[in-house]
């Protein structure tokens, strides 16, 4: 067998979260985003090894929509300018995305299917016509560019890198302002947690506490958005 | 002789796709009248058997689309038509907002593109291009794709035109308003 | 479509002639139909650059006598013109890794060589051959490049073997990344 066809195997995050929120036959915005968050969390721990480039943008995107789902258990908390705009923008990411792919959608049955031949069979007789590159010498330093242009790997361009280290300060600095605002204190929830995935996860649990934690201490009208109909009367035990 | 009728003779001969400015240098046909030739040409195939496939610069005669099925068994040699998703998505970009740098189309996929993009170089179905304020490798379409649509030209794409300008208005606004606040979270797709 | 427009494009892209049986066979038109459809493509093709040449049985469209002056000047550009970095770099991989297959070619420069094996052939300098192992074309330097090198065989060129030991490594090494990225549905180049 000289020929292997590969199948596809992967997912991007931006291709999830559309999957999620068209399962649920949800609208783009902030309460679609915010319902499938958990989900998207944890999708991501079951991910292959993938690039640094692609796991970057995965927790760009987690970081975005812990943001909207904070606010929306939180209504006090305040989002910076910054923060509020790329909730805008990672919509305006979906909405573009999904237009995208349904025009990828339509191509689909195109592409192949009635053909414009450009390059006829039609054969000219070869007349012997070398140039004045084509020379032992030449021919040596043009295998070496050619050798010199395979492809050896990619490497994550420094600024990514940058933003992952300002999204774990991000969370950090979230979950303070999230504890102070319900003057519970949550200080260590990251204590001696490494892994970046960990971090969310681990801080999407303590939301969930918050959330359930200030429905049972106030009856702050602040809070009366959180829904309490939907609470199971078993509620599972985090203490 | 018509002018029209030298370019058809030409670009027969040749089998493959020519700029524009080859065509004028091997024709004496001057620059400026060739883009009326090439319509007229293209009008005049319109009633046979073969038409005019054209972006930018470069033009090439092909068999009508119509015809596909009966080249095809005459050709004994199968089209390749499998292409994945994300090969799809991704000339679906090039396709509507060519030129596109690499990181723009990642930046729309949310995902890094660079062994579909590469793929899809060795298929020749985009080419490189350098354009101006583009940082890095800019990629269009090649006439070879557009032959694999069965399209004449870029603007019989469905929704085009609109398609373009709904993407490209709203990523200059989104740009706008990240420089104007600092550094994003997100990679920046590049200006237009 | 009409049987015209059908003969057309089917003439067109085979470039050589062809019986009228054959025609027939491959249009699926009723051979008692053919000589009727061609009289009326000799009439359409009047006006343009190309011409229907008919010999007994066979047929075939030409460009037309007016246009042989260009397309001599053309011709002779072709061969005249540098081979360009393009050329040298298809041309130094079939001498090296010869006989190599037109797909692994793309796949080492990373984008497609059609029209530049091409113009490699039209110039004499590659020729066909059918290798076992290989799909589709291979290609191998012609004795006349050879010979115009100043070689007696392949493995005089400098660095023979340890040239193919790298292009091999480095192919590997692709082809691992490129199945961590996992995007991508493409085939792979044939094995070597």
């Amino acid at each position: 067998m000289d020929f292997v066809v590969k199948q596809q195997g992967f997912e991007g995050p931006l291709e999830k979260l559309l999957e999620l929120i068209e399962g649920r036959k949800l609208h783009i915005n902030d309460l679609s985003l915010s319902a499938v968050t958990d989900e998207y969390l944890s999708w991501s721990k079951d991910l292959p090894e993938r690039t640094i480039g692609d796991t970057a943008q995965f927790i760009l995107i987690a970081s975005t929509l812990l943001l909207i789902k904070s606010k929306s258990l939180l209504p006090s908390l305040t989002l910076s300018e910054e923060e509020e705009s790329d909730v805008v923008e990672l919509q305006a990411r979906l909405i573009a995305y999904k237009r995208m792919k349904l025009l990828a959608a339509t191509l689909k049955p195109r592409f192949g299917a009635s053909f414009i031949f450009l390059e006829g069979k039609r054969e000219r007789q070869p007349v012997f016509s070398p140039d004045a590159s084509v020379t032992i010498n030449g021919i040596f330093s043009s295998i070496k560019t050619v050798i010199a242009g395979i492809p050896v790997k990619e490497f994550l361009p420094e600024t990514v890198v940058r933003k992952i280290i300002s999204l774990e300060e991000m969370i950090v600095r979230l979950s303070e302002r999230v504890t102070r605002s319900i003057s519970i204190s949550f200080k260590d929830f990251t204590k001696g947690v490494k892994e970046r995935k960990e971090v969310i996860i681990g801080f999407l649990a303590v939301l969930e506490l918050v959330k359930r934690g200030a429905l049972a201490v106030t009856q702050d009208s602040e809070f009366s958005e959180i829904r309490i109909e939907s609470r199971s009367p078993q509620t599972p035990s985090y203490s | 002789m018509k002018d029209s009728q030298k370019i058809e003779a030409v670009l027969f001969w040749k089998g493959e796709p020519m700029t524009l400015s080859a065509i004028s240098k091997v024709t004496d046909i001057s620059p400026k009248n060739i883009p009326g030739a090439l319509k007229e040409l293209e009008e005049r195939l319109l009633s046979g058997g073969l038409c005019l496939v054209q972006r930018d610069e470069e033009v090439a005669i092909g068999t009508r689309p119509e015809t596909s099925s009966i080249i095809e068994s005459l050709a004994k040699e199968e089209l390749r038509r499998d292409i994945g998703n994300a090969g799809l998505e991704v000339l679906s970009i090039i396709l509507y907002l060519s030129p596109v740098g690499k990181s723009r189309v990642d930046h729309i996929r949310g995902v890094s593109s660079t062994f579909t993009v590469r793929n899809l170089l060795i298929r020749g179905l985009i080419e490189r291009v350098s354009a101006e304020g583009i940082r890095g490798h800019a990629y269009r379409p090649t006439l070879e794709l557009l032959s694999h649509l069965g399209l004449s030209k870029l603007e019989d794409l469905p929704d085009y035109v609109s398609v373009r300008e709904e993407i490209l208005n709203r990523e200059k606004r989104v740009s706008e308003s990240e420089e104007k606040e600092g550094e994003s979270v997100f990679q920046k797709p590049e200006s237009i």
